[in-house]
Order: structure tokens, then C-alpha cells, then sequence
């Protein structure tokens, strides 16, 4: 894989061998401290990449489980400055992504713009962002200011995006880029969409590392996505579940993150028989 | 698809596609009638809407205010309400694109029942998300539009009300953009929306205005009108947008209080104009109601129809350009107006209108009329005098029969005078 | 003040007077204009009543009846229902006569609120009688009456509903004639009621006749309208009675079943033209509702507002005359046809129109259309096709807001399959 | 007094010497025998007239008192032909008028129009009419029926006729005019109205009996109706009420009996001395 379109070498040297398994929490569901203990996990896990999310009220792209995810956060007291705080207390060594929505990248700091936010995001040590309300065509201020701190800025193509619209969010893409599995929002499912291979064959040109999203929830979801030709896989919802049932019966946060472990070895499996079944269509001799 | 600083697109890549889809539909059938599109709206709105709404010159207010006023009466369109207009023009678009299914969210119901109605009269599938607590509280909408064969889904996530069933239909949209077309309900979201509601609730302020010359001789010098989204409020103002002599003022819903309460993520009022702070929030730069750290708050009004945390991009525009006055009025003005307006002029507002009349008594009240509601003579009655011209149009933007319960509970609360002896009411109806 | 052997003046002589000096004054300002009465209420029905109202043409009934529908849309008149058409010029004439109060009795509030919304457009002190069980029944209009500032009083006597309210609005007037005008809601009652209310109601079938003539050429075929005490029907009518070719439909409640039951006193429907007999009631000799004795019997209707025992005497007398011809259309077939507009073409009528549409469905129906509502292939569509030509108006007299928690309870107590799934609705609104 | 103008002789006999005392009560009400007693009852206390009361279910002339008296008698089974039978089981020597609406009396028979009812009332021994709801430009069919069996029909003079609609009615009325106390319907009031002068003013160059009725409850009523020129005294609601307190308190007949003969005595001495104040004024040598 090349890491030329990147500013993040650490993120770049995530898909350098293998699929990488990006897994993605609310930051501060169900609390701070608990959150911090299953972020660990992830890396633990497998994680190569996490994507940490800073919860925002108006979550619109979110189906319902990430969406109640936020709630609780919220409710449990996180805030922009208290997600930098939380970034900095984790101990992981793998890069880890800002998943949020605009407005609060836009209000952070006196002055106006995302500038302010990106710098504090780059002192906190995050290696880039995914922002699913910012389009590619009002992205560059955004796109601007982590140039200019060297953090990357994840982009989604969906399904529905080709030809002109592709090309330009191609162009601006750094990092890796974020393939939509499918239309709708996020949410776990039983099935892996069709399109799913439809839109590896269009990004195929691209030379940047594809990572794959929604509704990944099983090992198996997991290898015939990587089989398909994905750089990584991203999962958020089945995860959230795992935090979700944490909270509502009570278990210990150390049962929890067991279980977050668990889960992400299965995905890591799952990626990795997918990688191999590839390699070996790809050199059939 | 900017006005000044505001508008643009802030939504989910998978919407992008059918964005565009719709900006490219919106140049063509609105801006340009093709295949006679407008032609056809028109005559829909003429036929099974009942356009032209009066400009009724209202007497006893004029009496009261010592000037003349017109009520411009989108109370009389089909469904109460000046949310046809844009329903319609919405769905008949939908159905020169092609589309196959109409979706909407709705708080109050408002929305959801002209989109309804809108859906049935073109013959479209149509499905409404709805918040399961404004579900059980507004059950006659819920039941006209499944009368109008519509289906109502109820949205249980967080408080389930209007921003969760936002989000709802945003994720339906998300995952059906193909076939399917989401009827935004005000001059809010990624454009082409706030261009193209404007623009179907122009018809407002065109018939208002050829109306207002045909009755005075001449333009008013002043238009009113409430503003939550905005659509009202666009509506009334577009066509007297390049006439610099008539004064716009848009009237926001003071709620209880224009403070915003940090801990409880609250304002208690919904004067996103008047007290709100650029940002972006469904899928435009804007004014909204925020708090320091650029969470949404939940917003507050008597008016269920002006309870919301943001408001149209075009009118932040002419806001800070100038071009239009904000004003806001607190929640016991505007009930005193509905009961006023009901009263003595036998029309019995919505909330939302009662916003514009209440501005009336604000900057006007006090010396005409016949004195009925005037406590004393302290008030200053020229004080603000010349804040309205000799000449104004106020929006009645739609009839307050879905406002009874809420006037009832609202007037008993706060022991007002105005309004009818309520004591055989105050269980509800 | 007779239309055949109809019509008349049976009143107690104390509202002689009254009733003279009520004739001399209709004479004058409604048949003369004079001091331009009839500009002004003319005038006043635009600007704060929305006339003219639409002629739609309904697209899918349309297809459904294999024929061309048009709807005239009395639905959309301020208050919802052709009502204030009579109550605007009834309570203008009464200020024309230097009347200082005006009272009114009204059943299901209809007529109540109508005239309520009048008076307080024209600044006239207004009450309300009506009985204390219909005030029960219909809060939500008893509080739009007091919002519009009239006095509303309950009426205890016997079963407490429109009857007892007739008497004892009748009470207050022959005690207080001199300075009060009482605002009949139909044409019924003495002469000049009759005459004088079809006169204000003819605005309807005025503008239908341009309208049909502006929209297809020529004259429609047939007019279907409802009738309970007939002012829709004669409001309808009136425009067309000298158009020979135009076939003229009043469509009267069967309600039930169309027996008399002479031990209770009662009819279970409330078709005087179709199943009534000669009488005299209310001051008026028409056709009614009676037992052998002479007795006035209750009527019943799904509909509130076609429920009266009596019909207006010129309507009585065009259909001895073979000018109207009368038809019953039952509950059932009526609450069909209010879900089949509501869900068709996105109008939610008034039970009363409802009438008027399923009549359609009972000479037209079965053959066009999508098929949704037939059982079955057995029905013989061609039976009674020729009942209708090929361009019907159909008024829509009201809309139906007001009917919401009836068509909840009436629908569900039958097991009707038209209309929505009611489950959640079961309990009332 | 002048009997020129009626068609009842018995009638122009009440009138002959001394103000008439024409009491009414609902006939049925609450029951068909206690009705029987009750009119007896009356022509003990000194009744020159009676009006009976048919019931019809719309009386609009009719306030609530004899509103409920009518709601009475028809759920007790109160009919026309039971009417007559009542008329006819009456021991009684005064003369009977019916008081009924006119569609009572025009749907009776098989034939149109009045003639039937009328033909059956002088079968059964009534000597007269009051219609309510008929007047005078209405009346026209059931006069000429009363003059063909020798009928009066007596019309209502309201404090607001006057004029041309005075002469009109003077026509027409034949035995005794009803003169209108005051606006409104039926009913006993405490007080008598300033109209009953006017009224009687008005009316003095017609020469048919005068009888006054509307809220005359009490001895002191009647005797200032007939001080102020009356030829009678008509008396309904408040023995209405007598007979509304029996049934409501279920009394024995013979006791409501009673108190209705006790009433009427009242009314008549009252009116006797209201009658000789007059005769006194009259003839001040």
C-alpha cells in the first residue's frame, strides 16, 4: 500500500501490512473512565486505527445504536475539551481518529474556523479526522488546516457516489478513504451488502488505502469484505453494542472490555482469513 | 447555494448524489418551468389549495393601532396553514423527478399533515416519522394523516420529539434516496432546499403584494411575519425583497426568556435571529442555539410551529445585512394576541401568528382601540411609535384550531386576563 | 313568503314585528342593495371569508365515477364550512338594522361558531344557545365561540341538544325582539329565513356555475349536494334553478335505516325530503319528520349537521315539483366516502359532505377507479348509470376537523375496512 | 260585556258579569286521571274558562314551566284522541278551550287541513282555540272551520302588535283576545309588567273580551290586571308549578287538587278586587 496521500505516517503505516481493523467508540459512553479502559481494548484487540467519536446532539448520519451512544456520553458530562483531555490520559500506540460532526469543529476556540480545533486536536496527538456532515465541496478550510498540523482527513464514499462527485472527494481524501457498505446510516447487520464489492471495483484506481464500513459485525462480515479487496475494515456498531449492554445490565467495565477484546480478535480473524482467501485468488499459481 | 456566509451543503456523502439530483430538478422545473411545472403548481394551488389567500384589511386592529393593517390569510389555504404551498410544490417535483415515495418528519404535525394531504391529492406513498411523545401529543394530526393515507412511523430514540424524528427520516433518506424524496418543511437544510421553499412560499408575498397595491394604491410600508424555520417568514418577504422602502421584520418566539441554560442544554426561547450564533446544523451554516461548546440546545416556545434551534441561512443573510428587522416576542404576548385577534377581529390564529400580531401591540399598542386591554395609562405609547409604518401586512400564517389544548393549558397557567372565562376548560377538551 | 303549498309564517305573534320589520329589511338591503349592502357583504366575504372558494376538479373520483368531478370547495371558507356564507350576511344585516345583539341556538356548533366568528368580525354582542349535552359533546367549538367572544349558554331542559336550544333561543327572542336579531342557521323557520338565508348561500352555486363554465365550456350535468335543513343544498342549487338541463341531487342522511319507530318518538335517519311528510314546524309548513299524531319525532344522522327533522320549504317544494330529486345515502356509506376523499385526494370532508360524495359511489361507483373498495365483481355497474351525466359538481360543505373523534367511534363500532388502521385511536383523540 | 263577537255563547257567559278567571293546565300532566282531578279542581276555585293544553313536542311559545309540563304528559302516553277522550270524561260545567300548535291540529283526519280536528273538538265539547304559532295571516282554514262548528279562535295580542297587524288580528279574534303581558314566553314571574296598561290602552276600542295573561302567579297580580282594566285573568305556569311540586314530591292527587283550588281562589279574589277598585275609579260619585 502507499502512504503518499497521507499526512499521517502513523496511519499510513497502519494498512502497510495486512487489512487494518479500525474500530470505532463514543468517547465517554457510558463514562469517562470506563470509555478509557475500552478504547484500550480495541488495542489490545487488534486494533490497527481507532476511531474515537466526539459526540455531537444532532448525530444525523448515526442509525439508532451509535445514536444513543452519544446520548449517554452527553448526558455523562463529555464535552469537546474533555475529549481532548481523554485523548491525551489513553494510553495506546496506535493512531487514533476524531469521528464528529462540524459545528463542533467549527466552534471550538476564539477565533473563527476549524483551525483552532485542528491545533489542539494535533497537540492531543489524534492523526486525523472523519467528519460525515462535511462534504468534499465544504471541506476545504477543514482540509486546510490539517495540512497545515499534518493529521489526515477521512472522507466516506457511499454507494451513490461516482464519476465527478468521486473524482473531487478522491482529490482531497487523506489518510484512507471510508467505503460505505451500503445506503442508510450506521447500525450492525446479519448481511454485507452487495454493494460493497461494486464500490472497491470503482475506487480500485485510487491510490489510497480503501477501509470498509457499516454494518460490519462478525468475523465473517469481516473476511468477505477483506476477500472483496478491502484495506481495512471499519466497525463501530456491533461494538457500541457490546458498551451498550455493558451499561444497561450493569456489568463491570473489566467484563466489558473483555468482551470488546474478544469481539475485535474475531474481526481481526475474520480480516485476516478474508486477506489470505484474496491473496490466494490473486496469485493462483 | 449561499447566502453571504450562510447556507451550503453540510450532509452525509450518500446524500450528496441525490442533492444534486434535486438541485439539477429545481433548476429546471422551478427556475425554469420546464415541461410547464410552475404552470401546473399554480393551478393546483389555485384549485385544490385556494389561492389566492385574502389581504384582508383588518378593522379593529387598524382602529387599535392607529394605522392601517392587512392580514395577509394563509390561515384559508387547504389545511390551515401556509404549509401547503411548499408540500405541494415539493411533492408534485418529486413526482417530475420520478421519484416513487414521499418522506417527512414533523413535530407539531403541521408539516406532516400538508405533506400528507399533498401526497394523497398526487397519488404518492407517503411515510412520516414522528417523535413518539409528539405522537401522544398531537394524536387529531397523527389521525388526519392517516386519514390522508399516510403512514405514521413514531420515532422512540432520545426525548422523541422533532430532532429525533429529523434524524430518523434523514437515516430513511440515507438508505432510499433512489426512489425517494424527502419534503424538508422549511427554508432550512443543504440547498437547493432553502432556495426552492422560499420559492414555492414566495406566492405569499406575490399575491400579497399586487394585493396590497390593488387595496391602497400603493406598496405597505411595513411587512410582518412569524419565523421559526423561516418559511413563513421567507414567503412573506421575497416578493418585497428589492422594494428597500417596505420595512421586514421577522418575529421570533421569545419563549419565557431569551437566556440560554448551559447545564440543562436549554433555551427557553427559540430566537435563533435575535439570539442565536452562526454555526451549522442540518445541513446548513446558519444562526442557531448552541452552547459554548456547540451542542444544539433544546429550544422552547408556546408555538410548537416556531420551536426550533436554527432557522433559515438566507434569512441570518438578511438579517445581518440589514434588510430585515429580527424581533422577538415572549410567550404571554403572543397568547394575549391570539386571544385579542380571536376576540375582535373573529379569527382565531395560530400560536406561530399570534407571534405577529403580538409584535403589533409591542411596537404599536397601547393608544388606539378601545382600550380593553390597557392597564393604566404608564405606557408610553410613542415611544417606539415609528417602528411601524401608516401602512402594514402581517402573515396570519395559519388558523389556531391545532392550538386549543395548548391556549387552554398556557392561558390557565399564567392566570392571564386576556381571552374567555376558560374555567369549564381547564381539564382540556 | 310561500314556495307552493310550503313555507309561511307560524310564529307566536310576539316576533311578528320582528319578523315584518326583518322582511321589510331583507327586502331592502338583500333584493335592492340598498346603502350597498350587498357590495359590502359581498366585499366582506372575500377579504374575510376567502371567496371565491375553488372548483376542483377531483382527479381520481374522476377516474374512480368514469366521469368529470368537480368539487366545490365550501371547505375552505373561514371556519371551515359554507356556514359563514348566511351568519356574515345575517349579522351585517343586523347592524344594517340597528340590531344590537345577535343570538343564535346551534346543535353539533356549526352554526354556532360561524356566527360567533361573525359577530365578532362586526362587533356585534353575540350568545350562543345550545344544549348542555351537545356542550359536552363539542368542546372544542363551545371554546372557539367563547374565544370569539360570544356568550355561550347551556340549555338544561329535556335531552339537552339542538331542539331545546331552538326553544329556547325562540324564548330569548320573543322577549327581546326589539333590539335582537336571531340568526337562523338554515333555511328554515318563517319567512323570510328561507328566502333570505338561500339568498346568502346562492354565492355558492354562483361561483360553481362561472367556474363549471370557465373550466369545461358549458354547464355541468348534475349538482349533488347534501341536505339536512337544506341551506347547502338550496346554496348549492340556487344559481341552476333556471338551468333546465342541469339535474339537481339533494342527498339526505338515511342514517340506519329509513323507519320511523312511533313508540320511541324516533327516526334513525333524518331524510325529511325523502321519507318526511307535510307538517308545520318552526315556523314553516314543510316536509318533516313526524309520527301519526303529529308528533315531531328525533332524527339521526352520523352527520350532527343533517340531523334535524325538518328540511327548508322551498327545498321541500322542488322536489314536489320534480325539479331536485332526493336520494338517502345511510351512515355507512357515508363514513366510506369521508375515508375515500380523505385518502384519494387529500380532503377530509365534513360527515355532511360526506353524504354528498357517497351518493357518487352508490350511482356511479364499481366500475371505475382502482377497484380498492369492491367486493366482488357481483355489483352491476350499469344499473343506475345513467342517474349522473358526464360533468358533476359536488359541494364540499365543510371540512372535517370537527368530525375527527365521530369517524374514530363510528368507524370502529362497524368494522368498517375503509379507512386507516384506527387501532391506536380507539380511545378518542 | 259585548258577546257580538264570538262564535261560543258558554264563552261570551264568562265574560257576562265580573273579570273571568281562565286557568290552564297541561292536559296529561303527569298523568291522565290526576289531570282529570286537577281540571275539576279548578272549576271548584272558581274557573269561568279553561284552557287545556294539548301537548305537542315543539312548543316555542312555551317557557320551561310548561315546557316540562308538556314533556310530562307526552311520556305519560298523551295523545289527540286521548285529548278528546279527556275533554270528554270532564265533569265540568265551564266552557273548554284548547290550547295546541297547528301541527297538532292539521295533521288530524284523514282529509287536509283543520276541519277534521275541529269537527271532532265541538264532537267533544270544546267551545274554542288558541294556537300559538298560527297567526292571524295564517289562520285563515282554521277559522273558517271554527265558524262552521260554532267555534271561537282566540288570538294573542303581543305588547309589540300595534297598527295595521291589530286591526288584523281584531278581525279575526272571536270569544276573548289573550292579551300579552309582556315579551318572552310563558311563565310565573313576581313582578307584572307596565305593559298590561299600554296593551289594554291599545285596545279599548275593540269590543271583545280582554283577557290578560303572562306571569300572573298571585292574588296581588290579578288584582292590578283587572284594576288596570282587564276582562279576565289567564293563568298557566303557576299552577303549573302546583302540579310540577306533586309530581316531583309525589303527592297524592287530591292534595295537588287541593292547592290548585286554593290558587284559583286567590287569583279570583284577587281579580274581584281588582275589579271593584276599577268600578270604584269608574263610578267616582
Amino acid at each position: 500500500m502507499s502512504d503518499s496521500t497521507g499526512n499521517s505516517e502513523a496511519i499510513a503505516r497502519a494498512f502497510a501490512d495486512g487489512p487494518a481493523y479500525i474500530p470505532y467508540l463514543a468517547v465517554g459512553d457510558p463514562d469517562y473512565d470506563s470509555s478509557l479502559a475500552y478504547v484500550e481494548a480495541l488495542e489490545r484487540g487488534g486494533a490497527d486505527v481507532i476511531e474515537l467519536g466526539l459526540p455531537f446532539s444532532e448525530p444525523i448520519a448515526e442509525g439508532p445504536t451509535i445514536q444513543e451512544a452519544v446520548v449517554r456520553a452527553l448526558e455523562a458530562g463529555m464535552t469537546p475539551a474533555r475529549f481532548f483531555e481523554f485523548v491525551e490520559d489513553l494510553d495506546v500506540d496506535v493512531p487514533l481518529v476524531c469521528m464528529t460532526y462540524y459545528n463542533l469543529i467549527y466552534q471550538w476556540g476564539e477565533t473563527e474556523g476549524p483551525r483552532p480545533f485542528v491545533e489542539r486536536a494535533a497537540e492531543a496527538g489524534l492523526e486525523g479526522f472523519v467528519v460525515p456532515d462535511l462534504p468534499a465541496e465544504e471541506a476545504d478550510p477543514l482540509r486546510d488546516a490539517c495540512d497545515e498540523f499534518g493529521l489526515d482527513l477521512v472522507f466516506i464514499v457511499a454507494p451513490t457516489t461516482a464519476g465527478d462527485r468521486l473524482d473531487r472527494i478522491m482529490s482531497q481524501v487523506s489518510g484512507y478513504v471510508y467505503v460505505q457498505a451500503r445506503l442508510g446510516t450506521t447500525g450492525a447487520r446479519t448481511d454485507v451488502s452487495d454493494h460493497t464489492a461494486e464500490s472497491l471495483e470503482r475506487l480500485r484506481e485510487y491510490d489510497v488505502p480503501k477501509a470498509v464500513g457499516f454494518g460490519i459485525s462478525s468475523g465473517d462480515h469481516a473476511e468477505r469484505i477483506v476477500a472483496a479487496g478491502a484495506d481495512g475494515i471499519i466497525v463501530g456498531s456491533a461494538l457500541v453494542d457490546v458498551v451498550a449492554e455493558g451499561a444497561a445490565e450493569g456489568l463491570p467495565a473489566e467484563t466489558v472490555a473483555d468482551r470488546l477484546e474478544d469481539l475485535s480478535r474475531e474481526l481481526v480473524a475474520g480480516a485476516e482469513r478474508g486477506y489470505s482467501a484474496r491473496s490466494a485468488v490473486a496469485d493462483p499459481e | 447555494g449561499n447566502f453571504g456566509r450562510y447556507g451550503g451543503q453540510y450532509v452525509p456523502e450518500a446524500l450528496m448524489p441525490a442533492i444534486e439530483e434535486l438541485t439539477d430538478a429545481y433548476e429546471r422545473y422551478v427556475l425554469e418551468n420546464e415541461d410547464g411545472f410552475m404552470d401546473e403548481l399554480r393551478r393546483r394551488l389555485r384549485d385544490f389549495g385556494g389561492r389566492p389567500t385574502p389581504l384582508q384589511h383588518a378593522e379593529r386592529l387598524s382602529e387599535r393601532y392607529d394605522r392601517d393593517v392587512y392580514l395577509k390569510r394563509e390561515d384559508l389555504l387547504h389545511g390551515g396553514a401556509h404549509k401547503l404551498n411548499n408540500a405541494l410544490g415539493q411533492v408534485l417535483l418529486a413526482k417530475y423527478m420520478g421519484k416513487e415515495r414521499i418522506i417527512a418528519e414533523t413535530g407539531a404535525g403541521q408539516h406532516g399533515t400538508a405533506t400528507a394531504m399533498a401526497a394523497a391529492h398526487l397519488n404518492m406513498p407517503c411515510e412520516i416519522y414522528m417523535g413518539e411523545r409528539d405522537i401522544n401529543r398531537q394524536r387529531p394530526n397523527v389521525f388526519r394523516m392517516k386519514l390522508n393515507g399516510a403512514e405514521v412511523t413514531p420515532v422512540t430514540a432520545g426525548r422523541g420529539t422533532l430532532k429525533e424524528a429529523i434524524s430518523e427520516t434523514m437515516r430513511d433518506w440515507a438508505g432510499s434516496v433512489e426512489d425517494t424524496h424527502y419534503v424538508i418543511g422549511s427554508v432550512v437544510g443543504p440547498h437547493p432546499f432553502p432556495a426552492m421553499v422560499r420559492d414555492f412560499q414566495s406566492v405569499v408575498s406575490e399575491e400579497a403584494r399586487w394585493q396590497a397595491i390593488e387595496a391602497t394604491g400603493g406598496l405597505p410600508t411595513d411587512v410582518v411575519a412569524c419565523a421559526g424555520g423561516g418559511s413563513n417568514t421567507m414567503g412573506s418577504f421575497a416578493a418585497f425583497l428589492e422594494d428597500s422602502e417596505v420595512a421586514l421584520h421577522a418575529v421570533e418566539a421569545g419563549g419565557a426568556s431569551l437566556e440560554v441554560d448551559e447545564d440543562e442544554g436549554v433555551a427557553p426561547h427559540s430566537a435563533s435571529l435575535y439570539a442565536g450564533e452562526e454555526g451549522v446544523l442540518h445541513g446548513a451554516r446558519t444562526r442557531l442555539l448552541q452552547d459554548s461548546h456547540g451542542q444544539i440546545v433544546e429550544s422552547h416556545s408556546v408555538s410548537s410551529g416556531l420551536d426550533y434551534a436554527g432557522v433559515g441561512p438566507q434569512l441570518a443573510h438578511l438579517v445581518d445585512e440589514e434588510r430585515v428587522t429580527p424581533a422577538a416576542v415572549d410567550d404571554e404576548a403572543a397568547l394575549e394576541a391570539f386571544h385579542r385577534l380571536s376576540r375582535t377581529e373573529g379569527i382565531i390564529p395560530a400560536l406561530e401568528s399570534a407571534h405577529a400580531i403580538a409584535y403589533l401591540e409591542a411596537v404599536a399598542g397601547g393608544d388606539g382601540g378601545d382600550g380593553e386591554d390597557d392597564e393604566g395609562d404608564e405606557y408610553d405609547a410613542d415611544a417606539e411609535d415609528d417602528a411601524l409604518g401608516d401602512t402594514v401586512v402581517v402573515t396570519v400564517s395559519g388558523r389556531g384550531d391545532k392550538d386549543l389544548e395548548s391556549v387552554i393549558e398556557e392561558t390557565d397557567r399564567r392566570d392571564l386576563d386576556a381571552g374567555p372565562d376558560m374555567s369549564m376548560f381547564t381539564g382540556g377538551l
